[in-house]
């Protein structure tokens, strides 16, 4: 016991225990220690890049009528200028961004498709993320936190979602949930693309973090801070929703971020099977497309989606390296 | 302590020896044999049993294990049909409702692995077996496609009525007689029908009524499928189709030596098929490999993947130079098929709604669709009558397959008023795949109905699923489909429009009904070929098009790039067993391909 | 070893025997303050009654998880507390102390047995009833760190009570937890603060604010300051006392050390393997040790003093499991007192058990009868549960 | 310890269950209807009912016997039960496209995905754990920082592109390799070298890091500090220390990929041809082939989980300390 330790005269009514200027909190904590590793910021940029683009997508600055507008010839490969009011007298050469990745089949542009399909992306694996995210924290904290039936029943469901490898499952999932249509309080619901996939992504992901939250709860609901809520009055809701989560959200944190780089791999999987994303451009789909067009030497759209992907992937998995080693009191001192 | 690191290090080992043990498998990798053909499969097989075989894939492979009656000449056009295991084209009656043909005599079934008849040559072939095989065609518990060939023959309702009831596939009786196929002896079949069918002479060039050993199918039994026992100029050597990789044919040591030569008859060498010992078929189920493997000499043709059309071509029918300096050269032939996006005329808008499907007819671009996804390697449909067939009109006058904006414009106020002034809701397209080119393509058609006001809902689904929707439920609005022709023969596309045909999992698939072409249709059916039934094919044709049950998108053409060693091919349809024609340069394939 | 063992016993016996007085063998800690004047027992009703409390945790084995055993933690306790007053909970780790604080606070359920406070039955109340009853009972755990809520700033887990109970809110929380920091010896700026920037002994001031926040009338103190330095023992002790004086709140004092209890109790009750085995009022208990477990918890109590005054009794042998606790008297296989009596008593009175590997010679009344709790010779109300004491 | 096995082999039948509850519910009541795909175009309405007869698509209940199957003149098939005790007799359905019991399918193409597999694995845990090594011994330095730093790319580039990043350059440009394709038997072998390079290459950067942190755990113990202080020389001392207790992360780590040495992995077998199970779900994805994606799931589900529980018994036996609950 580290308190064994403390100097007794330090510990004087007065408290004169030599405190820092300002209150820390663990995520405080966490946040300075965050802050010492300057590259931190590196990638918090870009993320914040790729979202400020899927921002932008969504409204008309990136809309369809850009990303599906022809911007030049079947399959030009990428350059920086380029011709424009081509045939008039006004033609000239000037520097088009539309043409800096060359274009698709269709001659769009494939950086416009790019930059749309950051939407798509970060749609699909946020939602999915959260979907799993909620899923496992809350079926985590019950069988954690009441035991008994409530736990058994959990146990078995994870157990049996986890005996049937991933990849079957969501496949599975996603090739039933595609295009269904289903009825629900007096309306009817169709699944098409984005729903179904963070279905299928969601609905097979959480596994992890509730076996995780479980386990953790389990330890916590011991701890006497949990004792001494009940003692005081403190209601079950309360228990676990000020005591308990507050101490193992650092769990959901950090699932959450790698959820997402899991997800952005995992479309492109679904898209390859043919159960991705449609009538608009995605990073899967775009790579999906790229195997034919490698017959022609056309790499650009694959080589755009995949430096699209990678640069996502980099950045999240960095940062949720950072935040684990920052949140997560186990690993404190490896590092 | 010290055992853990020697457990490591001896799984290092193991490690180690495997990484050498894979390198040194490249040194025992053997080349391309010399006297074998090399073919790349990119779609799957379904079957070699003939009776179930429906699909272009598996035909062309049964096609050199089999033979039928009559075949096709592989190098004359427009198709000419030739006498294979008849010696002569039918005798028909007046009434046109017998048919008595004659048999070569002294062919033998060939039986690869001798597990039916130890001695491998089989019996001969006789009228028999012929009327075996077709009565299994009408076999109601055979997954096959093909029944409706014999539709016409007397006996063949009740035959199959027979079967169904049957409820034990072994109970069946084989020898219960068909009253209309007859054996009048062992060399002479007559064939009887209820009606006249002037299209039999073609079905009996149609693999599924190449004739069967009942010895051979009661010793496989369900596994005939993989177990072919033909008379063609192959055989199976090695079939494992099932791990989707290879089949392997050989020669059939007892084939005479072409389709028109009677057993015994002595044939030049040079002239004696089939030219190359052996074929292997390679399956692979992705493009982009293949086609690697096709780059690096490794196949000797490539049929260009369905999916991937012009993508190795550069613009229209011009190779890439890359290709065209390893001496690839390309083979191009039309396609007697056609593709169109159907409507339903059951559904409530757009079947009921004449001008509406004219104006969306109108407002596809045709010319850039072809341009766009086909390369330009497609004709601009003018009717369901495909190219190749005797009344096919290539200048025909059809205004609704012409791009038209205006008119197309014209007639959707016509066709809001029809739908009593409202805009036109939105219509569903279905269509049978998700992958890259369907979902261009339904992009393509969404941007061309945009321009007159309709708005297209896209629905990818998989095939399964499209047919359930289509034929099944009825339920789609607009789809896309095609159509193979089974034989030159006009009644064979018209029949899509028979209102008989409206049914589950009937062929009609757009559900289309006009009295007035099925009038027609049921007058030209039993006709045989005359200036009178052409008339009248030209007629219904009119009236289709006129009513526009199908948007026509294109008359495909087929093609395929071949390396400079391989000889006397030829894109074909209809033909079976055109493989044997196949010859390679040994000379220039062992040069391989030009560097440069 | 074995002779050692003997002079041992032999203290104790002569301790038995002479019935002799010897308080002044026994230490007290200069660095506590003098003990009040003990208070009458047993004046008026007690505050809190606890009536042949058990509780008993299953054990499952096999297939289908049977229940095939309990551990009885806490096998039929009972005693008094009276308003304003201290009693002392002794006994070894493991012998269920903590359990029966907890029990009687309802964080852990009770197997059997009745708690009354205020002369009202507490385990029959439900819902909000139970939760404005826990108002008035509060505890204070042993363990500083685990105790409070990494997550939550000390304003938040002290004025926690008042929010659930929905007594102050705003700035009148703000107050209330200020001046509740400032009444166990903290600085109120430092309500914004977490956990984990404070001592031990600052924790602990957190956690006995945090405990009088709802102004309770009976505290479970959870062995306090077993986890603190020596030194701030005393300081959080002299609170507790400043605080029982000033607000008349009835403690339950667990300890497994005596000395900490001495001066901070009226009553004192030792605990063995889930049971009470002897409890007497503080003076009477030191002064007049009857149960032999006792006798020895004592002679374990530190010395300030460094002149060897007395022989430090090691008891033989580990605690028994509580899932297979000792037949008759749970103590009898450890017990020095029931060797020695057998080594005098009928050959035909005696049975001869194993006990770490040793056989040894014990009573047959303290092997096959469990002793009652009964009055002994001495103060009234001390009671002790053995066959051989008187 | 008996007590535990039989706890053990009776706490895998509700997972059992609970896999084929699954699997019905997704097969028999969201997915699409097979029969079209069995029937293909031209079938008449009377052989279609007939063919959702045969496959038992005709009356999804819950229940069924056999009695009343045959008073209703329908099969006693597809129904949970009686898939149940399919299960239980390792009895599978036919598949719709190749016309074989999917358990002999399986039989047939699952060592071809363990013969890509395993190599994988071996290789790719073998220079995980140089690599975490050379990590743990060099902490901080240089080159942990290259292989940790190199690990995080290799794991963000997609798998699909690794793929044809390998068959284009290092199949087709280079031509070092066969672009994909397989043969028989051990002429097969130099078909698996791309994949196999590809598969560890896509799969090596998650199993460096993932030990490096456990080996880095195990190097900051007390007992390591100990036995340097003892003065048992560095490079031995992390060796052995740190090898064995990276031992049970290992054999943890590999009961967790047993069902994918099985399975094979859907994208590598289908761009290299692999006849395996993954080639074989994808293309009974693609085919609607509902026996096969029913049969493989609960069929390699169940298979994992008797895996499961036989490592589960073999820990307790070598180790009774080790009790997995």
């Amino acid at each position: 016991m580290s308190s064994a330790a403390t100097p007794a005269a330090v510990d004087t009514v007065m408290g004169a225990v030599a405190l820092s200027e300002r209150p820390r909190s663990l995520w405080r904590d966490a946040m300075a220690r965050l802050h010492t590793r300057k590259l931190n910021y590196v990638y918090a940029s870009v993320l914040a890049i790729y979202a400020l683009v899927a921002i932008i997508a969504f409204t008309p600055l990136l809309g369809k009528s850009v990303f599906d507008a022809q911007v030049g010839a079947q399959y030009a490969p990428p350059a920086f200028t380029g011709t424009v009011e081509q045939g008039t007298a006004n033609e000239h050469s000037t520097i088009r961004p539309s043409l800096w990745l060359g274009t698709d089949i269709a001659g769009r542009s494939v950086l416009y498709k790019l930059l749309y399909g950051t939407r798509v992306a970060l749609t699909v694996s946020l939602l999915a993320s959260i979907l799993s995210v909620v899923i496992g924290t809350v079926l985590g904290l019950l069988a954690g936190y009441y035991r008994g039936w409530v736990d058994a029943l959990i146990t078995w469901l994870y157990t049996t979602i986890n005996s049937i490898p991933w990849i079957l499952l969501m496949v599975a999932l996603a090739y039933a949930l595609k295009d269904r249509e289903f009825k629900m309080f007096g309306q009817e619901f169709k699944l098409v693309g984005i729903p179904s996939i963070v279905m299928a992504l969601g609905l097979t992901s959480w596994v992890g973090l509730c076996r995780l939250m479980r386990g953790e709860v389990l330890k916590h609901r011991e701890r006497d801070y949990v004792a001494a809520a009940k003692a005081v009055g403190a209601g079950t809701s309360r228990i676990i929703f000020r005591h308990i989560l507050p101490n193992t959200f650092h769990l959901v944190i950090i699932d959450f971020t790698l959820g997402i780089v899991s997800f952005v791999q995992a479309e492109v999987i679904l898209s390859f099977l043919g159960l991705g994303v449609k009538d608009q451009p995605s990073w899967g789909v775009m790579i999906d497309d790229a195997k034919l067009e490698l017959m022609r030497n056309v790499w650009w759209q694959f080589a755009g989606a995949t430096a699209a992907i990678f640069g996502l992937s980099i950045c999240l998995n960095f940062l949720g390296d950072a935040l684990r080693d920052a949140l997560d009191p186990r690993l404190r001192g490896v590092d | 302590m010290r055992k853990v690191k020697w457990i490591f290090f001896g799984y290092l080992a193991v490690v180690g020896a495997l990484v050498v043990g894979i390198a040194l498998s490249f040194a025992s990798v053997s080349a391309r044999d010399p006297d074998t053909l090399y073919i790349v499969y990119i779609s799957d097989i379904k079957s070699l049993d003939p009776a179930e075989i429906s699909d272009v894939p598996s035909s062309r492979i049964a096609g050199n294990l089999f033979e039928c009656l009559y075949n096709y000449d592989y190098y004359k056009r427009p198709y000419e049909l030739i006498s294979e295991l008849a010696t002569a084209l039918p005798e028909i009656s007046k009434d046109g409702l017998e048919y008595t043909i004659h048999l070569r005599k002294g062919i033998h079934f060939y039986d690869p692995d001798g597990a039916v008849w130890p001695g491998k040559t089989g019996p001969e072939v006789k009228a028999k077996d012929f009327i075996y095989a077709w009565k299994r065609v009408l076999d109601f518990h055979l997954p096959n496609p093909n029944a409706a060939i014999f539709d016409a023959v007397v006996g063949a309702d009740e035959w199959q009525k027979y079967t169904e009831d049957t409820k034990d596939e072994s109970k069946i009786d084989w020898d219960r007689p068909i009253a209309g196929f007859e054996a009048t002896d062992d060399y002479t079949i007559r064939i009887k029908l209820k009606e006249p069918f002037p299209q039999l002479v073609y079905a009996l060039a149609h693999l599924p009524s190449a004739p069967m050993s009942r010895e051979a199918v009661d010793k496989y039994k369900k596994k005939t499928r993989q177990h072919p026992v033909g008379t063609g100029p192959y055989s199976l050597s090695y079939n494992d189709h099932l791990q989707q990789q290879r089949i392997l044919l050989k020669r059939n040591p007892i084939y005479r030596g072409g389709p028109m030569v009677d057993p015994g008859t002595p044939v030049a060498a040079k002239d004696r098929l089939p030219k190359m010992d052996r074929i292997q078929f390679e399956f692979f189920e992705e493009d982009l490999p293949p086609w690697y493997v096709f780059r690096e000499g490794l196949f000797d043709y490539h049929g260009i993947p369905k999916d991937a059309y012009g993508q190795a071509i550069r613009t229209g029918t011009e190779l890439t130079p890359e290709l065209v300096k390893q001496g690839v050269t390309l083979v191009k032939e039309p396609e007697p098929s056609i593709y169109y996006y159907g409507f339903n005329m059951q559904d409530p808008l757009v079947g009921k709604n004449k001008s509406l499907r004219q104006a969306m007819c109108m407002a596809f671009n045709r010319d850039q669709f072809i341009a766009t996804f086909r390369n330009g390697r497609g004709m601009r449909p003018v009717g369901p009558i495909v190219p190749g067939f005797p009344t096919f009109d290539p200048n025909l006058k059809n205004p609704y397959a012409e791009f038209n904006l205006e008119a197309a414009l014209e007639k959707m106020k016509e066709a809001v008023r029809v739908n009593g002034g409202e805009p036109i809701p939105t219509i569903r397209l279905l269509l049978p795949g998700s992958d890259t080119t369907f979902r261009q393509m339904g992009d393509f058609v969404q941007r061309n109905m945009a321009q007159i006001g309709v708005t297209l809902d896209v629905d990818y689904t998989n095939w399964a699923n499209f047919l359930e929707q289509v034929e099944k439920k009825k339920t789609a609005q607009f789809y896309q489909l095609g159509w193979n022709t089974d034989w030159p023969d006009e009644q064979n596309i018209l029949q899509l429009f028979w209102s008989k045909n409206i049914s589950e999992g009937g062929l009609n698939s757009s559900n289309y009904a006009n009295a007035e072409f099925d009038k027609l249709y049921e007058q030209a059916k039993v006709m045989s070929d005359s200036p009178e039934r052409r008339e009248l094919y030209k007629k219904m044709q009119a009236i289709v098009n006129e009513d526009c049950p199908w948007m026509g998108m294109f008359y495909p053409m087929d093609f395929a790039l071949q390396h400079r060693w391989l000889k006397n091919f030829k894109l074909v349809d209809y033909v079976h067993g055109w493989m044997a024609n196949l010859e390679i340069d040994k000379e220039l394939r062992k040069q391989g391909l030009p560097r440069g | 070893m074995q002779r050692s063992q003997e002079a041992q016993v032999k203290l104790l016996v002569d301790v038995r025997l002479d019935g002799a007085n010897q308080l002044s063998q026994f230490p007290s800690s200069p660095t506590l303050p003098a003990p009040a004047t003990p208070p009458p027992l047993n004046a008026g009703p007690p505050l809190l009654q606890v009536r042949n409390l058990r509780t008993w945790f299953p054990i499952k084995r096999g297939v289908f998880q049977r229940t095939v055993g309990q551990i009885k933690a806490v096998d039929g306790v009972s005693f008094d507390v009276q308003a304003g007053r201290t009693l002392g909970l002794v006994g070894e780790s493991g012998c269920g102390k903590t359990t029966v604080g907890r029990t009687i606070l309802r964080l852990i359920p009770a197997t059997t047995g009745s708690v009354t406070f205020k002369g009202d039955d507490f385990f029959a109340h439900r819902g909000e009833d139970l939760r404005h009853l826990r108002r008035q009972m509060q505890i204070i755990f042993q363990d500083p760190v685990s105790s409070l809520n990494p997550r939550m700033t000390v304003g938040n887990i002290v004025g926690e009570p008042l929010t659930v109970h929905n007594i102050a809110w705003g700035s009148d929380r703000v107050d209330r937890v200020a001046a509740l920091l400032q009444r166990v010896g903290l600085d109120p700026s430092y309500a914004s603060r977490y956990p984990h920037e404070f001592s031990g002994g600052q924790r602990q001031r957190i956690g006995i604010a945090r405990a009088l926040a709802l102004s309770p009338d009976f505290i479970v103190c959870d062995e306090p300051v077993s986890a603190l330095d020596v030194s701030i023992q005393s300081q959080i002790l002299n609170l507790l006392d400043d605080l029982q004086r000033e607000r008349k709140i009835a403690f339950l004092f667990i300890a497994h050390n005596l000395a900490v209890v001495e001066h901070f109790s009226d009553e004192v009750a030792v605990m063995y393997l889930g049971r009470i085995v002897e409890k007497a009022s503080r003076t009477e208990l030191y002064a007049n040790p009857k149960h032999p477990y006792t006798v020895a918890l004592l002679s374990a109590v530190p010395e300030p003093d460094p002149r060897p005054k007395k022989t430090r009794i090691v008891l033989s042998g580990e605690v028994p499991s509580p899932s297979k606790p000792p037949t008759g008297c749970p103590f009898h296989p450890r017990c020095p007192l029931t060797r020695e009596a057998a080594k005098q008593a009928n050959a035909a009175d005696t049975v001869e058990i194993t006990t770490a590997g040793e056989r040894v010679r014990v009573l047959r009344k303290c092997v096959e009868e469990v002793p009652p709790l009964e009055q002994k010779q001495g103060e009234p109300g001390h009671v002790a549960a053995c066959w051989v004491t008187r | 310890m008996l007590a535990y096995v039989i706890r053990r082999i009776l706490m895998t039948v509700p997972i059992v269950l609970g896999i084929l509850l699954i699997t019905f519910v997704l097969f028999s009541y969201v997915a699409p209807d097979p029969a079209f795909t069995v029937a293909g175009r031209g079938k008449k309405p009377a052989q279609l009912r007939a063919i959702r007869k045969e496959m038992g698509l005709d009356k999804p209940v819950w229940l069924d016997s056999r009695a009343k199957a045959e008073q209703d003149g329908r099969e006693y098939k597809g129904h949970f039960n009686s898939q149940f005790f399919d299960v239980v007799l390792w009895r599978f359905p036919e598949s719709i496209k190749y016309h074989q019991p999917v358990g002999e399918l399986i039989a047939r193409k699952a060592p071809v995905s363990l013969a890509v597999q395993l190599p994988i694995f071996l290789i790719e845990l073998g220079l995980q754990l140089i690599l975490a090594l050379i990590c743990a011994f060099n902490r901080g330095r240089w080159p942990d920082l290259v292989v940790t730093f190199g690990a995080v790319l290799g794991m963000c580039v997609p798998y699909l592109s690794i793929i044809i990043l390998g068959q284009s350059v290092l199949g087709f440009g280079a031509g070092i390799f066969p672009v994909a394709g397989w043969d028989t038997g051990l002429k097969s072998v130099h078909f698996m070298a791309l994949p196999i390079l590809v598969g560890v290459a896509a799969g090596l950067g998650g199993g460096v890091r993932f030990y490096r942190t456990v080996m880095l755990d195990e190097v900051y113990t007390d007992y390591v500090r100990t036995a340097r202080a003892k003065g048992v020389s560095r490079n031995n001392m992390m060796l052995t220390h740190v090898l064995r207790n990276v031992f049970i992360p290992v054999v943890t780590q590999t009961v967790t990929v047993l069902p994918y040495l099985l399975l094979g992995s859907l994208l590598l077998e289908r761009m290299f041809q692999i006849p395996g199970l993954g080639g074989l779900m994808v293309e009974a994805l693609f085919n609607n082939d509902r026996p096969i994606l029913l049969a493989m799931t609960y069929g390699i589900s169940i298979a994992y989980c008797v895996m499961l529980m036989l490592t589960d018994i073999a820990y307790t036996l070598v180790d009774p300390r080790v009790r997995l609950s």
